[in-house]
């Protein structure tokens, strides 16, 4: 356990400004949402890792984690039948052309 | 501590010594230790994979009528040597328009994805990778490694019937992820733990397979489901798409595809034995006996593990060579209508029985578990008949999910 | 044990009114299977409570009782429970008796069994069904009630309020039995709510038991401010009716004289005295069990054993019981004289009901507490058999009817006689009825218990009533005998009384059984002088045993007795040497108008008070009061309202809240819309630029700058 | 350097390397396979850190379910799938700046908080944080109410991706 908690937090860092990057630079709704899962990751590390440097007997880390999880599966499944319903209508998975509603 | 009781230990600590002894730092040590024993690892269980090649082919023969391989070597055994001397030296085509790297990659994952379940399959009470306390999951991380590659090289190969393939494939392997992964629930819930060893130590007095017979039986079908074997071979239906997801796939590379679902085969058999049938142990209390302790010795346990590994293989073999292949759209019918259902029911029986029978003599805790679930199977298959009645008075052809299921039984 | 069979005992009874009502209304058979078998349980736990209650030694200091908490009032409960003591012993005896003789008895009189009416509707009477017999004839028969099961189910409904009232521990409860006999008794006056003299009649029974009800809710209320609680036990302690005693009211008259006043006037209602009396003689429209039902067995009956049950308030007030004393005898003799001139057979008898009341009232009056209480069990009797025998002779009146087809009224008088022969047991049973009525000697129940009051009355020194209730008695001999000889005697003077036949057992049987006990329930209080001391007055020692300090006996004088005798029997004979020979109408030389129109009560009664409220609703209520007082006033408001709305419309909505708010907003909305859409690009990336560049400004602002900290 | 600091970071290249390759290559399935890579790192780092049933389920749900997820939509809306063109914005300067800044502060931040260079006390004698986690998500004075939330969340996420996805009949 000779690993300092400050590694993790730099790396959960360094993942997350970089599903960030991803978020806001692909052009592709199926890439930006490769982005978010990114930065789900990168928040899952911080917790898994306080869990562990701060009190492994209380599992408040592991369980909001394991929450992420469900929220993450259920963001990837609506947002991908979002964006295959979006293609099937539009013909586009484009972010920016997606803008039936803009005025 | 001898080689006897403990081999691997005793190995291990002799070649730690070795090597601190040549002034290694004692980290490197460990880490090199890590690796050789992955390597005997692999290597053991490819050389096991070889003689499967062999008794597949041989016991395809006969169901068959045939006699099989019988003319290099004794009873034809090195003729899987010749089949890999063949594949090697056989042209490695890679198709224009491939996508390279996946392509090359997907087998070595399909191949690893196998492998990696022999890290915590325990051949004895000392020989084993690792004892997990959360197995059963792993062998469903495992099973997805082995859908992702199925569907990288279904994509890789630019060709559409691997695509097609591969998709079936999914399609397939994720829907019976669910009764699988619902149904190993029973063992848990019954060992009380998720580690694979700690299985099957529970099940010295009574096999899982009695007190459950139902969660074998969906075990059984949605282990062959994941393994893509016939009936469930629609994604390599080699009528329809020819060879599916590995249809350009040559030589070696095709030999790793091959290979790996021998020893998928092979390795669902050996998690069969131990989640239902005791693994390396499980004598019903019978190796306590003084004349019969010669049971525990590991290299005993180990040949008990392969043989019990053997029946279940050969089980999963009986099926694919009985049973015809079935449409995708009754394959997904008979997961999401039958299967998930009576799992969740069988889940749901054995969670409260156990809770509720626990204080009872160990015989009516038996005699309770078994027969809660006769009776489901028996309502389960009234359901069924009253079912298929009504489809047959409708008129039109039975589309009865049970077909498989009562042919696999 | 005794207790929880108390508190069951008006169980049977709900629970059957709501399976007929809810379940079985459409089964006839049924319906009545559940209303007899619920009175027969009742009936099985009245009689177990009765004789174990006569069976426990000093049983009025031990009485049964048990109360549970029930509405918080502030720190204290109001309770409510059950109570058993010698008076409600009695009484409770009297009550399934004659509730399980009524109810066998409506089985027939609702001709069960008979085929369904011609040209029967629900709400009128059946009319009598047309049958072809074998031989081809034409027969009309009775046919069955329309409305058969919805009877069954008030009758049990009326019968829960019954037990509820009798066994009752408090006044609450109490009332809550007297309400709920109340809505049945409206229920059932007007069952053949077809008829125009039913509703009417209904609706006056109601509307006059309410005048009466209203008073003695005022009289609870004032028991519960007085004394804080309701339950008799604490009511009628010593120290509690000495300080109501004490403690002046209203009128001169104490608080207890009050309350007694208060409550008195609620029995006036319900026990249809003077002047609440009118609406008894128009409840005959009922079917005759309900006759039976409300003005013998139960009902009226409720209303004196209030009275009875309260006396230790009443006798604190020697004003009350005044007041009490003349209700009593007036109404005696009053509604005596009325009934000799009535031709209806079922009006005669209430009429006797009303005098027999009156009574009753009067022994209360004059302190003669278990003459009253003894009256009152014997009249239940006498009178539920009356009553039960007159229907009896109208149902076989009927049955002549239907079968000769002439068009005569089944219950009048002159239409009958000599039904002595086609009638025997109808006959012989209502004879002994109408002896025990009379107060024949010795023999019936009714002689000694009015014995019983005149020795009292004498006794105790109230001679004016003494006279009174003797003439009283006189003429109920009379007219009783007059009754008698009309219907049963001489020749039958229609055809329908040559062709009037004997009823069913399930009419008959309960003649017989409340015959038996018209003649037997005497012969429990037979005075000492009588028996000589060989039999002890029982009835005396066990319900006067109902009060604090035991009433004594009165000492023997031969006055009461002789002039019972006299009245009782010279009644008799002048009835029987009257009307030997009368035959119409018009031979009958008491046929006064003044009491054949029951001393113009009823067109009193409708100039002083119906008139003069239709009057007032129509002319100043309605002309005045609310077209020019209150919508004068409802419209000066609306003009002001509408005022007030232009006002606000012109000077304050229009420039301020349109043009300034509502249009303002709207053009500010719609500016900064079109200055702001700029950012709403439809580009979710740049609305994320910008949560993050804004998240990121806040974030070095309050980390950095150490902001808000 | 430990073996577990070795480890460490070789899967910290990984993660952040194949990260960086999701957001940068142009082949979008490519981008998918990169997250795998990713995604099993972490799982790794998982692993390292003792939480041992996440990390086998980061490797079922991530990889099992999620990524094979993304595969089918590749897939699916391939006709579209640029690989000719550019994947990133033309103003993709801007949230590289916004990223590198937003890193130098978190950075920043976790460095200037003391006490955060701890390393990891040795793990309690006797717990199973398996059967500690699974307390944990059905005890009522814990976490049962986010887990059944949580819960009913991936129904009506199931539902509504099903509902979504589905082809009108018309």
């Amino acid at each position: 356990m000779s690993i300092p908690l400050t590694w993790y937090l730099i790396l959960a860092a360094a993942l997350f400004c970089i599903g960030l990057y991803g978020v806001l630079s692909r052009k592709n709704a199926i890439a930006i949402l490769l982005g978010i899962e990114l930065m789900l990751n990168a928040v899952n590390i911080n917790l898994v890792a306080f869990w562990r440097y701060l009190n492994p007997a209380q599992m408040a880390g592991q369980a909001f984690a394991v929450i992420v999880f469900a929220v993450a599966a259920a963001e990837v499944a609506v947002g991908l039948a979002l964006i295959i319903s979006v293609y099937r209508r539009r013909k586009t998975v484009v972010a920016d052309e997606i803008d039936l509603m803009k005025w | 501590m001898t080689f006897w009781n403990n081999p691997i230990n005793f190995i291990g600590n002799w070649l730690t010594g070795v090597l601190t002894s040549w002034h290694m730092p004692a980290a490197l040590a460990t880490i090199l230790l890590y690796i050789v024993g992955i390597v005997v690892m692999i290597i053991f269980a490819m050389t096991l994979d070889i003689g499967l090649v062999w008794v597949e082919r041989k016991v395809v023969a006969r169901f068959q009528d045939r006699l099989g391989p019988n003319r290099i070597g004794p009873f034809g055994l090195i003729q899987p040597v010749a089949d890999i001397i063949k594949m090697v030296i056989k042209e490695d085509i890679t198709p224009a328009g491939a996508d390279k790297i996946v392509y090359n990659i997907a087998p070595v994952l399909a191949a690893t994805s196998v492998i990696l379940l022999w890290a915590i399959l325990p051949l004895a009470s000392t020989i084993y990778g690792v004892d997990l306390n959360v197995g059963l999951l792993y062998i469903v991380a495992a099973g997805a490694l082995g859908t992702l590659a199925i569907i990288m090289a279904g994509w890789s190969s630019n060709n559409k019937y691997a695509l097609l393939g591969a998709f079936r494939m999914v399609s397939n392997m994720i829907s019976y992820e669910i009764p699988m992964v619902i149904i190993l629930l029973v063992p848990t819930i019954l060992a009380n733990t998720m580690s694979v060893k700690g299985i099957t130590q529970a099940q010295s007095g009574m096999w899982f397979a009695i007190l459950s017979p139902l969660a074998l039986l969906i075990f059984l079908i949605s282990a062959i489901a994941e393994l893509g074997r016939s009936p469930f071979d629609l994604n390599e239906a080699e009528s329809e798409i020819v060879a599916g997801f590995h249809i350009e796939y040559t030589g070696m590379k095709f030999g790793w595809f091959y290979a790996g679902e021998l020893l998928h085969a092979f390795t669902f058999g050996g998690f069969m034995a131990i989640f239902f049938f005791g693994g390396y142990g499980g004598f019903f209390g019978l190796e306590k006996l003084g004349f019969l302790t010669w049971l525990n010795i590991p290299f005993v346990q180990a040949l008990v593990f392969i043989a019990k590994a053997m029946f279940g293989y050969w089980v999963i073999m009986w099926v694919k060579y009985s049973v015809p292949r079935i449409r995708i759209d009754h394959m997904l019918a008979f997961n999401w209508k039958f299967l998930v259902p009576l799992s969740l029911v069988v889940l749901v029986n054995t969670a409260v029985l156990n809770k509720v029978l626990i204080t009872l003599p160990s015989w009516l805790y038996v005699l309770g578990m078994f027969g809660s679930n006769i009776l489901i199977g028996w309502v389960t298959i009234e359901i069924l008949r009253a079912y298929g009645r009504k489809q047959r008075k409708a008129g039109e052809k039975p589309i009865s999910p049970a077909q498989p299921q009562e042919q696999v039984a | 044990m005794t207790n929880w069979i108390i508190w069951l005992l008006p169980l049977p009874p709900l629970l059957a009114f709501f399976a007929i009502i809810l379940f079985t209304n459409k089964n006839k058979a049924l319906s009545h299977s559940i209303a007899v078998a619920a009175a027969g349980l009742s009936w099985l736990g009245s009689m177990i409570v009765f004789i174990s209650a006569v069976g426990t030694t000093g049983f009025g200091k031990h009485v049964f009782e048990s109360a549970i908490n029930w509405l918080p009032t502030g720190t204290t409960w109001l309770q409510i429970g059950v109570r058993v003591d010698p008076l409600s012993a009695v009484v409770l005896f009297f009550v399934a008796w004659t509730v399980l003789a009524i109810f066998v008895y409506s089985i027939g009189y609702h001709n069960f069994g008979q085929p369904k009416g011609d040209h029967d509707l629900p709400g009128l009477p059946p009319h009598g069904a047309t049958i072809t017999d074998e031989g081809g004839h034409n027969h009309v028969v009775p046919s069955i009630e329309p409305m058969y099961a919805r009877f069954f189910a008030f009758i049990s409904l009326f019968a829960f309020g019954m037990y509820t009232l009798v066994v009752s521990n408090n006044l609450l409860t109490l009332f809550v039995g007297w309400e709920i006999m109340g809505l049945c008794s409206y229920l059932l006056i007007g069952f053949w709510f077809g008829k125009k003299s039913a509703r009417d009649a209904a609706i006056k029974a109601f509307m006059t038991t309410r005048i009466g009800d209203v008073f003695m809710l005022l009289g609870i209320a004032f028991v519960y401010s007085a004394t804080g609680s309701l339950s008799y036990k604490d009511i009628f302690q010593p120290q509690v009716l000495q300080a109501l005693a004490g403690t002046p009211a209203f009128f001169g008259l104490s608080a207890a004289g009050m309350i007694g006043l208060l409550l008195f006037i609620g029995t006036v209602g319900k026990s249809a005295q003077w002047p609440l009396h009118v609406w008894l003689p128009d409840a005959m429209e009922g079917p005759t069990p309900v006759s039976a039902m409300i003005h013998a067995a139960t009902m009226v009956s409720a209303g004196v054993y209030m009275a009875i049950r309260i006396y230790p308030l009443l006798s604190l007030d020697v004003h009350t019981m005044t007041v009490v004393a003349f209700i009593g005898s007036f109404t005696a003799l009053f509604a005596a004289t009325i009934a000799v001139a009535q031709n209806d057979i079922k009006k005669v008898l209430a009429y006797s009901t009303i005098s027999q009341l009156g009574f009753m009232i009067a022994a209360l009056g004059v302190h003669a507490y278990v003459a009253a209480a003894f009256h009152l069990v014997t009249h239940a009797f006498f009178k539920a058999l009356l009553f039960l025998g007159s229907g009896s002779v109208i149902h076989g009146m009927e049955h002549g009817v239907l079968h000769t087809g002439e068009h005569v009224d089944a219950q009048d008088m002159f239409n009958m006689g000599g039904l002595r022969k086609k009638m025997p047991v109808t006959f012989w049973t209502f004879l002994i009825g109408g002896l025990a009525l009379s107060g024949f000697p010795v023999l019936t129940a009714g002689f000694w218990s009015k014995d019983a009051i005149f020795a009292e009355a004498f006794g105790n020194g109230y001679v004016l009533v003494f006279i009174v209730l003797a003439l009283a008695a006189f003429l109920t001999a009379f007219y009783t005998m007059r009754q008698i000889t009309l219907t049963f005697f001489g020749e039958a003077r229609t055809q329908a009384a040559e062709h009037a036949s004997e009823n069913k057992w399930t009419m008959t049987l309960p003649l017989v059984v409340l015959a038996i006990f018209a003649v037997g329930v005497g012969w429990v209080g037979m005075p000492a002088w009588f028996t000589g001391g060989l039999v002890p007055d029982w009835f005396h020692g066990f319900v006067g045993g109902t009060l604090t300090q035991a009433p004594e006996t009165t000492a023997f004088n031969w006055i009461p007795v002789a002039t019972s005798l006299v009245v009782a029997l010279g009644g008799l004979l002048c009835g029987w040497l009257a009307y030997r020979n009368v035959s119409v109408p018009a031979e009958d030389r008491l046929q006064i108008p003044l009491l054949k129109n029951k001393y113009y009560f009823d067109e009193i009664y409708a100039f002083l008070f119906v008139r003069p409220a239709g009057w007032i609703a129509e002319k100043f209520t309605l002309l005045y009061m609310d077209q020019v007082v209150i919508d004068g006033f409802l419209h000066s408001l609306a003009r002001f309202s509408l005022f007030l709305g232009h006002a606000f419309r012109n000077y304050f909505d229009k420039p301020v809240i349109n043009e300034f708010i509502g249009d303002g907003a709207g053009k500010t909305v719609k500016a900064s819309g079109f200055g702001l859409r700029k950012i709403q690009a439809g580009r979710i990336q740049y609305y994320m630029v910008v949560a993050l560049v804004i998240l990121a400004v806040f974030a070095f602002l309050v980390y950095f700058l150490k902001l808000g900290m | 350097m430990t073996a577990e600091q070795i480890i460490f970071l070789l899967t910290g290249v990984l993660v952040l390397g194949s990260a960086f390759m999701v957001v940068t290559v142009r082949n979008l399935l490519h981008a998918a396979l990169w997250l795998v890579a990713s995604l099993f790192g972490v799982a790794v780092l998982y692993a390292i850190l003792q939480a041992n049933f996440l990390a086998v389920v980061q490797v079922v749900i991530y990889i099992g379910a999620i990524a094979i997820l993304f595969i089918f939509a590749v897939m699916l809306t391939r006709r579209q799938l640029l690989e000719s063109g550019r994947q990133t914005r033309s103003s993709w300067w801007i949230p590289a700046l916004l990223g590198l800044l937003i890193l130098i502060g978190l950075v920043s931040l976790i460095l200037s908080v003391p006490g955060l260079d701890r390393t990891a006390s040795a793990m309690p004698v006797g717990l199973d944080t398996v059967q500690a986690l699974g307390t944990a998500l059905v005890s009522p004075d814990a976490y049962v109410l986010p887990f059944e939330v949580a819960s009913v969340l991936m129904l009506a996420a199931l539902v509504g991706a099903v509902y979504v996805a589905s082809v009108d009949k018309k």
